[in-house]
């Protein structure tokens, strides 16, 4: 399948403290994909995380979504002791 | 008339491609995990990943296009639910785009049914495989249950028994080696509970007999054999004695085993009915048992629309109304 | 996590009919996920079709986000043989 896919996945953390915390720890894995079939951005925007992606192709996108997906319950599980 | 049929209930995914009497193709490729088990979502992942390169395969075997199929055929159930909606999602697509009738099948009759290709009428089924067990046959326009395991199947008792004996996945054809060596029977729980059979007491004793040390691996094996086996042709012969039908026929990926099928050939024998087992391929899990029911439904009038293709993971036999006889 | 979850992924096939076709193949499962906790539309609009979705649960998200890419590539590969 290599029809364009676009959209978004947006997260709204219960304070902005929080939403830096997530966004900075999975920011670094964002920065260091190795190589991508998705394109993606990763903003953050007061207590909103905004992950946009755009693919090609539908199994690379469900790589990345999962990926990002664990990435940020990791670090929010991490400071949620 | 050329049906296709899509089979992935467990962990294989077939297509087969058929006609009222012969098969023209019938592939597959079967998930196969270290320890056996039930692992829905990676059926699911492994159907989705092998559906295009096998119905690829399969047109090409039968040496057709897709314009050249009559009617589209689906396990519909019962079986694990994202493989299920894999399955039933392919199905669709293809009829929608082809603009073909679609037809979801019940794999348990599925079985059953694939040995009418080969002039059988009316028969008895024993269905053996890992996760089911049924013995199954026609009776007022239904396929009825007349026995079927209450806990694991026969197929997941033999692999988890072989399992605990450090042999490997699947276990069917290494504990029916071992066990044509054994010498002596060891007593073992009888597996039949009333009228429906039961084998996880029969697997608990053989796994401590086993612990005590005290007793040889093939003769466990033989005796977990003739114990399991014994239980399974009772419940067949009951059936055949409620039913007077004339044939038996023992299906699903257990009916390799050659011990099974001396025993149920000699039941058949006795009663002097007659005795039947398809070629492997059509006994185990496959495309071409459903893309055959498939095919027999819509001649005889069965019709869906794409509503009605809903999977059904818990699909009883007996729900199907056989109008197609 | 529990953080409320949003977003949504489109899909823009090549033609109106592949479109249909997929969105028709998929449609019934949409209809019949048997429990949800992520709340999900799912809608064609000429040649695209829209998953938008809400979840404040991260893993049942990742579910639901898998199942339906993989029967949409599933109907995709059935008619592009
Ligand atoms: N020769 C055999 N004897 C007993 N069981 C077998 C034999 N060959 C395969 N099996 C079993 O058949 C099951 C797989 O069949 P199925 O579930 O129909 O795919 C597994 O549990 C295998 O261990
Ligand atoms: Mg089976």
């Amino acid at each position: 399948m290599n029809e364009p896919i676009e959209g978004y996945i947006e997260i709204e953390f219960p304070t902005e403290e929080v939403a830096r915390v997530v966004y900075e720890s999975v920011r670094i894995e964002h920065e260091t994909v190795p190589y991508r079939r998705t394109r993606a951005s990763f903003t953050l925007n007061g207590r909103k995380i905004r992950l946009e992606f755009k693919a090609t192709d539908n199994s690379a996108l469900r790589g990345t979504l999962n990926s990002y997906l664990r990435w940020i319950k990791v670090a929010l599980d991490s400071i949620d002791l | 008339m050329i049906a296709l049929g899509i089979e992935g209930t467990a962990h294989t995914l077939g297509i087969g491609i058929v006609t009222e009497k012969k098969v023209l193709a019938n592939v597959f490729d079967t998930l196969t995990t270290e320890k056996g088990g039930i692992h829905p979502k990676e059926a699911a992942e492994h159907h989705a990943r092998l559906l295009k390169p096998l119905l690829r395969k399969a047109l090409e075997t039968a040496g057709i296009t897709m314009d050249d199929v009559d009617v589209i055929a689906f396990s519909q159930g019962p079986g694990l639910g994202p493989a299920l909606r894999v399955v039933a999602t392919a199905a669709r697509a293809l009829a929608i785009k082809y603009n073909k009738p679609i037809v979801g099948v019940n794999h348990c009759i599925a079985h059953v049914e694939i040995t009418k290709m080969f002039g059988v009428k009316d028969p008895v089924g024993l269905y053996v495989s890992g996760g089911n067990t049924q013995v199954l046959a026609l009776e007022g326009g239904r396929y009825r249950v007349f026995g079927e395991t209450l806990d694991i199947g026969i197929g997941n008792a033999i692999d988890t028994f072989a399992r605990e004996l450090g042999i490997g996945f699947p276990g069917g054809p290494k504990i029916e080696k071992l066990a044509q060596r054994g010498e002596r029977y060891i007593e073992l729980p009888y597996a039949v509970k009333g009228m429906d059979l039961s084998f996880s007491g029969l697997l608990t004793e053989a796994v401590r007999k086993y612990r005590t040390g005290k007793y040889r691996v093939e003769d466990l094996a033989y005796s977990f054999q003739e114990t399991a086996f014994a239980a399974l042709v009772e419940v067949t012969e009951r059936a055949v004695a409620h039913t007077g039908k004339e044939e038996v026929v023992l299906v699903g990926g257990v009916a390799a085993n050659n011990r099974l099928r001396e025993m149920l050939k000699t039941m058949a024998e006795d009663r002097g009915i007659e005795f039947f087992v398809p070629p492997y391929d059509l006994c185990r899990d496959n495309g071409a048992m459903i893309a055959y029911t498939g095919l027999r439904m819509y001649r005889g009038g069965v019709r869906f629309k794409i509503e009605d293709t809903v999977v059904k993971q818990k699909f009883r036999t007996d729900e199907v109304e056989v109008i197609w006889e």
